[in-house]
């Protein structure tokens, strides 16, 4: 009954051997962690393995346990052990601070790879800038690589501009110009929504209305009331996983969604499609990488299903050990994150915190082709605000199955960049 | 109104709810008289400290504290104008230490309840009065008690000590002796005289041991479906028939 | 509830206070960078569940919406400092100004009811703050948040920067010390002996001429400017501030510490908090899924079995002690 | 605009018919023990979970609305004989403790047993009626009528019948019942499972309506207290009354003013109802 819990236990050096003299230096606070070149490289994963983002925390810490036990069995990076510690965020802000520094602090993490809740990714920004210590974030709120952020900080994911630019490409065509905007009272949600009309407007979207409900909203009927199911043809919903289920099961209900579509932030993750019943017909989502493997184009095919076999997932994106719906279409990002590392510790020589200058440098610019590294295709990681551009996936639910209705290409989702953070120092 | 008069009450009356508790009734009190009130139970005894105390408003009436109508008064502001009470059912901190107990009182007492700066124990002339109060009533031995782990008399004994702290100018006792053993109960009634004699110059008793009452009380009144039945001294009031008809039933 | 006036003079008392004194101000040199982070985070989480315990432990209403003042706190501190003039201190006083009117306000309506009233009227008042926060996105920045830059710290003549984690630990203990002696000495003074009353018996405590409900509004003030203090020492040592703090989940974090570590006793919120916090911390990576459910056994084991907690549990074992061992004392 | 106040307030009602359901166990533990159940939230979820797995394995809605309810007594009689029954006597603050630790534990196990991703209940009556500005699920109107049926029922029990009239007399005076050989043990025990039962057929209920995850209980709770205490604690038809108007109030001004700021007026006004009556607009003194 219910999911089994992940096998592997929470805390988990994958090269134990050297955990001994980890632990003594924390034991007796040696004033500096004194290490030689051979040491092997620290990745810490900040996970929400707790609270609402259960789902995506577990398939993060996956993937990236997947790929440092990769990389290890491939000689590690540059001759070097990586040794790779999680610890739980909660999806809480205080919680996330609080093991972050415990990640770099006590666990003497060189590199981060980060939640995907917004919250703690621009909480974390300046921490991570004070410590020196490079992190990737996983969260797709547009602030995290633009004023929240700082050259500290990466994303190696579209944001939800990207993610807004390929629906409106992709819909466009089918559907009418009005829609209606209905988000939670959150950063995301805001984002999802801004980011959509910043879309639609230029081509002659017109918005019908826009409202924001309280957190934890139970009844939407309320809001779905102000909506004239025939005066609109788009429902904007700027909520994120079981939120974004019970807003397209109430318009259902209340008779809305005869014509009208319904546009999500981000592909449930964890949530299978037959979840949504006979609303899913007219739910659209942006979605940032393939989530079953027929979706795959063909020369990315390969090296999809090295990440898919690395973290137990099967073709239709279920866990292949309980058959419980998986998130292939975003934890790639993880996985990814822990080779951009490689790369940029390769490029620049790395040796220890004190090169951190360096590896920032050679990673800003830094366009890398698709491989076993990177299943979900090639990327560049722009200098000015370290935000990757990658292809952008829109997905429908069509008879309880997620369908690919496009793929847009990176070119395509291009928009100046906002900031600078090469003129930061280093 | 003539100066000596403690405390009067003009027509007081409060009905619960169609119930007339208290019926016009009119008492008054004067400087260093100790009166006791009777009555079967039910009569209002109880309900007539309520109401001079502050925990009830009455219906209509008025009372009158040395020249002043406190009838409207929170009973804070009535306790502080130097009217205190005992309760019948003993009321006393009972996680307190039994020094703290009567401490609190004695702040009152001395006007520096609201100091939030200076240590209370610091304050040398409120912690010798509490010594005082604890020695008089005997009980200084276990001052650093818990007041809950007191008898039952020694309970009683200490609901009256923190009645004085407060250095009322007139006290209501509310059945001092209820529940206590004969012999504790001519030990509190000889400290209770001795008290009315040197430090509390009015009292009010309300009680139903007639020994109690002909030891302490030189005038009664007899309350009766909250109305005075009769008043006067002692000995008139006890051979009152009225009074023996409401106590022992007809007479044969 | 602790049994008040135990003779100060006990030596053994003294004792474990300075030594606990010693231990605090040479910790951050002997302590390694993240024990000592989690150390400074603990004297804040405790700072923050005194104030919990002005209310709670010593006047006897379960004020169930802390995270309202230690939000309104921190916001206080992130505003001066962002905003108005870039000074530690007047941070630290603006955080204490918004936690304190905001207590008078709603204490005023709030002391007035009984107490089942009292805990669910604070919930709801704090989910108001948590709801406003996340809505007024341009002021508090929701979710997200506002990041500072700590300005350097001005002590009379002398300045430090923020940036050496401690000289903010030496910050915060001191501002954690002056702010528990206050509480120390208002709760040895009479209006605080007072207020004790209040928990012990309200109405007796009417009838010997306390303003109780006078009383009960000090308090509640009294404890919610400490629980803003605290609450202004968090982005002094994170940087960072959201509009998550005022979730309930913190006030309930509040009860769980005081009640475990000694409700009425003002030491016990703190070591509640470091007993907790520091489980919560290294415990957490094995036990993750068990965790809340040992902390629900926990509390309830406790306020069945020990209700005065770790340290009113321990304190009345010695007094029994001490008591039976004096001679001819009378247990 | 008419229209649209309309349909906010036939939602209104429908919603405080539903939100009335899930409160009223609360109330009724509270006017019977005393009790500030803090798990009260924790209850409702259990109480969508058994109804989720019930309707999985056994296909019929209906008979999750019966398995629900005697599924959340049981639990409701373990919580009471294992922890709140030593708390009777203590002061009230203790058992608010106690709930919020149950609250963890409940929580917590169901995180474990059913999960933390959200799945969903198909709607049982799929249908909508046609009305005003819209449809309007047929679904709603029956948990709405089903609501309003059990409550009268409850009220019902009070009034006629035998445990019913217990019930009222220990809540008037503890000692005098137990001297008049009313076994007032089992009339608390019978209580809080009754008091639970009531969330988990809220749970049951609201399950197809929202989706089934963890976390939902947190949200419910809020809104449970708010009704709870404007009612009064303790009054039932108090909280009928105030679950309607609060979702009515929340309801039109939503149709106004931004729906984070209609949330917030509602609880303004439970904040003036309690500066006005400090006892609740049904609570006795």
């Amino acid at each position: 009954m219910g999911n089994q819990k992940t096998g592997t236990t929470r805390r988990q050096f994958i090269k134990t051997g050297l955990l001994g003299a980890g632990a003594l230096s924390i034991g007796i606070g040696f004033p500096a962690i004194v290490r030689g070149k051979t040491d092997p490289i620290r990745i810490g994963g900040l996970m929400d393995m707790t609270g609402q983002l259960y789902a995506f925390g577990t398939w993060g810490h996956r993937s990236v346990e997947a790929a440092v036990k990769r990389l290890n069995a491939q000689g590690g990076i540059g001759g070097r052990e990586v040794a790779y510690v999680m610890e739980d965020s909660a999806t809480n802000v205080q919680t996330g601070l609080r093991k972050l520094r415990k990640l770099i602090e006590q666990d003497g993490c060189d590199f981060i790879v980060g939640p995907c809740n917004s919250g703690i990714n621009t909480a974390s920004a300046p921490i991570v800038e004070q410590f020196t210590t490079p992190s990737f974030a996983w969260g797709t709120a547009l602030s995290i690589t633009q004023d929240k952020g700082n050259r500290f900080v990466f994303r190696g994911i579209n944001n939800i501009r990207h993610g807004m630019v390929a629906l409106g490409k992709i819909m466009g065509s089918e559907l009418g110009k009005r829609y209606y905007c209905l988000g939670a009272d959150y950063e995301w949600g805001r984002s999802v929504i801004n980011e959509f009309r910043r879309v639609m407007d230029p081509i002659g979207g017109k918005m019908v209305g826009e409202e924001y409900s309280p957190v934890g909203t139970e009844d939407f009927v309320p809001y779905l009331n102000k909506i004239k199911a025939d005066d609109v043809d788009i429902l904007v919903g700027g909520y994120f996983t079981g939120d974004i289920l019970k807003l397209a099961r109430q318009a259902y209900e209340k008779g809305l969604l005869k014509k009208m579509q319904i546009v999500g932030g981000a592909m449930p993750t964890g949530i299978a499609p037959k979840e949504f019943g006979p609303a899913g017909n007219a739910v659209w989502f942006t979605s940032y990488g393939p989530q079953r493997m027929v979706d795959v184009p063909d020369p990315l095919k390969p090296f999809n299903k090295v990440y898919r076999d690395a973290i137990g997932l099967d073709d239709e994106g279920k866990d292949a050990k309980t058959g419980e719906e998986g998130s292939p279409s975003y934890s790639w990002t993880p996985w990814e994150h822990v080779f951009w590392i490689k790369r940029g510790i390769e490029k620049s020589g790395w040796k220890s915190k004190d090169d951190v200058g360096k590896f920032i440098q050679a990673l800003e610019g830094m366009k890398v082709e698709a491989g076993d590294g990177f299943p979900q295709g090639a990327k560049a990681l722009r200098a000015q605000d370290h935000q990757v551009f990658t292809d952008q996936y829109v997905y429908k639910i069509q008879d309880n199955q997620y369908q690919l209705k496009g793929i847009v290409p990176a070119k395509d989702l291009d928009y100046p960049s906002e900031v600078d953070y090469t003129k930061q120092k280093v | 109104m003539n100066n000596d008069v403690v405390l009067r009450t003009e027509q007081l009356s409060i009905t619960f709810g169609g119930l007339k508790a208290l019926n016009g009734v009119d008492f008054e009190i004067r400087q260093g008289e100790v009166l006791a009130i009777i009555g079967p139970n039910g009569a209002g005894k109880t309900t007539f400290f309520n109401v001079l105390s502050g925990n009830l408003r009455p219906s209509n009436g008025r009372v009158i504290f040395k020249g002043e109508d406190i009838t409207a008064l929170a009973p804070h502001e009535i306790c502080r104008r130097g009217l205190s009470r005992t309760y019948q059912k003993t009321s006393i901190f009972q996680d307190l230490t039994v020094f703290e107990n009567v401490r609190l009182g004695a702040q009152i007492g001395h006007g520096q309840h609201n100091s939030w700066l200076r240590g209370a124990l610091s304050d040398k002339a409120v912690v010798a009065v509490v010594e005082e109060l604890l020695v008089m009533g005997g009980l200084d031995h276990q001052a650093k008690q818990p007041a809950g782990t007191l008898s039952h008399g020694d309970q009683r004994l200490l609901e009256i000590l923190i009645g004085i702290s407060t250095r009322p100018e007139l006290l209501l006792l509310d059945e001092p002796s209820a529940g206590l053993s004969a012999k504790e109960t001519r030990e509190i009634t000889r400290w209770v005289k001795e008290l009315s004699q040197t430090t509390i110059r009015n009292v009010i008793i309300v009680e139903h041991d007639m020994d109690v009452i002909t030891e302490l009380a030189s005038a009664i009144y007899v309350l009766n479906y909250g109305e005075v039945l009769c008043q006067g001294p002692v000995g008139e009031v006890k051979c009152n028939p009225q009074v023996q008809e409401i106590y022992l039933g007809k007479s044969v | 509830m602790t049994t008040e006036g135990q003779t100060h003079s006990s030596r053994i008392g003294w004792l474990v206070v300075i030594g606990v004194a010693i231990c605090l101000l040479v910790a951050p040199h002997v302590l390694d960078r993240y024990p000592r982070y989690i150390l400074t985070e603990i004297i804040i989480w405790g700072l923050f569940a005194l104030g919990f315990d002005i209310i709670f432990g010593k006047t006897g209403l379960l004020n169930f919406g802390m995270s309202s003042f230690f939000g309104l706190g921190a916001y206080g501190f992130v505003f001066a400092v962002k905003y108005v003039y870039p000074s530690v201190w007047l941070g630290i006083l603006s955080g204490m100004a918004f936690a304190m009117v905001f207590s008078i306000v709603v204490g005023w309506i709030v002391t007035r009811f009984s107490s089942h009233y009292f805990v669910v009227f604070t919930i709801v008042i704090s989910m108001i703050l948590f709801l406003l926060a996340m809505n007024l996105r341009s002021i508090t920045g929701a979710d997200e948040g506002i990041n500072i830059r700590l300005p350097n710290l001005q002590v009379i003549a002398w300045e430090f920067s923020l940036r050496s984690p401690i000289t903010k630990y030496y910050l915060i203990l001191g501002v954690a010390a002056v702010a528990f002696l206050v509480v120390w000495l208002f709760f040895d003074s009479p209006m605080g002996r007072a207020v004790v009353a209040i928990r012990e018996n309200e109405a007796r405590a009417q009838m010997i001429g306390y303003n109780t409900a006078h009383l009960k509004l000090v308090a509640y003030t009294l404890s919610g400017t400490v629980a803003g203090l605290a609450g202004a020492m968090y982005p002094l040592l994170n940087s960072t501030t959201s509009a998550e703090l005022f979730f309930w989940i913190l006030s309930g974090k509040a009860v769980l510490w005081t009640v475990v570590g000694g409700a009425g006793t003002l030491w016990g919120p703190f070591l509640g908090a470091a007993v907790l916090v520091s489980a919560e911390d290294a415990l957490s990576s094995w036990l993750v899924d068990f965790y809340p459910i040992l902390v629900g056994v926990l509390l309830i084991a406790i306020i069945l079995l020990a209700p005065k907690g770790i340290l009113g549990t321990l304190l009345e074992w010695v007094a029994d002690r001490r008591a039976s061992m004096e001679p001819g004392g009378k247990s | 605009m008419m229209e649209l106040i309309i349909s906010q307030v036939v939602n209104g009602l429908v919603w405080g018919l539903i939100l009335a359901l899930i409160s009223i166990g609360l109330t009724l533990i509270y006017g019977q023990l005393e009790i500030v159940n803090v798990a009260h939230g924790a209850l409702y979820t259990v109480g969508a979970v058994v109804s989720y797995y019930a309707f999985a394995s056994m296909g019929g809605w209906v008979f999750s609305l019966i398995v629900s309810p005697v599924v959340l007594a049981l639990l409701g009689l373990i919580i009471y004989l294992t922890t709140i029954r030593f708390a009777l006597g203590k002061p009230p603050i203790v058992t608010v403790i106690i709930t919020y630790g149950i609250l963890f534990i409940l929580e917590q196990t169901v995180f474990l047993t059913y999960g933390g991703v959200p799945r969903s209940i198909p709607n049982p009556i799929p249908y909508n009626i046609p009305f005003i500005g819209g449809d309007y699920p047929l679904y709603r109107v029956f948990c709405a009528v089903f609501s309003a049926l059990v409550i009268f029922c409850l009220m019902g029990f009070l009034k006629w019948t035998r445990y019913g009239l217990w019930t009222r007399a220990t809540k008037q005076d503890y000692e005098t019942a137990m001297n008049m050989g009313i076994p007032v043990r089992r009339v608390y025990a019978f209580v809080f499972c009754l008091g639970s039962a009531l969330a988990g057929l809220g749970g049951a209920l609201a399950a197809p309506i929202s989706s089934v995850t963890f976390t939902m209980g947190h949200s419910i709770i809020i809104d449970a207290f708010i009704v709870v205490i404007m009612a009064g604690f303790g009054s039932v038809i108090g909280t009928l009354v105030a679950s309607l108007v609060i979702e009515v109030v929340i309801g039109v001004s939503a149709a106004f003013v931004n729906p984070v700021m209609a949330k917030v007026i509602g609880m303004a006004l439970m904040v003036v109802v309690l500066f006005i009556r400090p006892e609740g607009l049904f609570g006795e003194e």
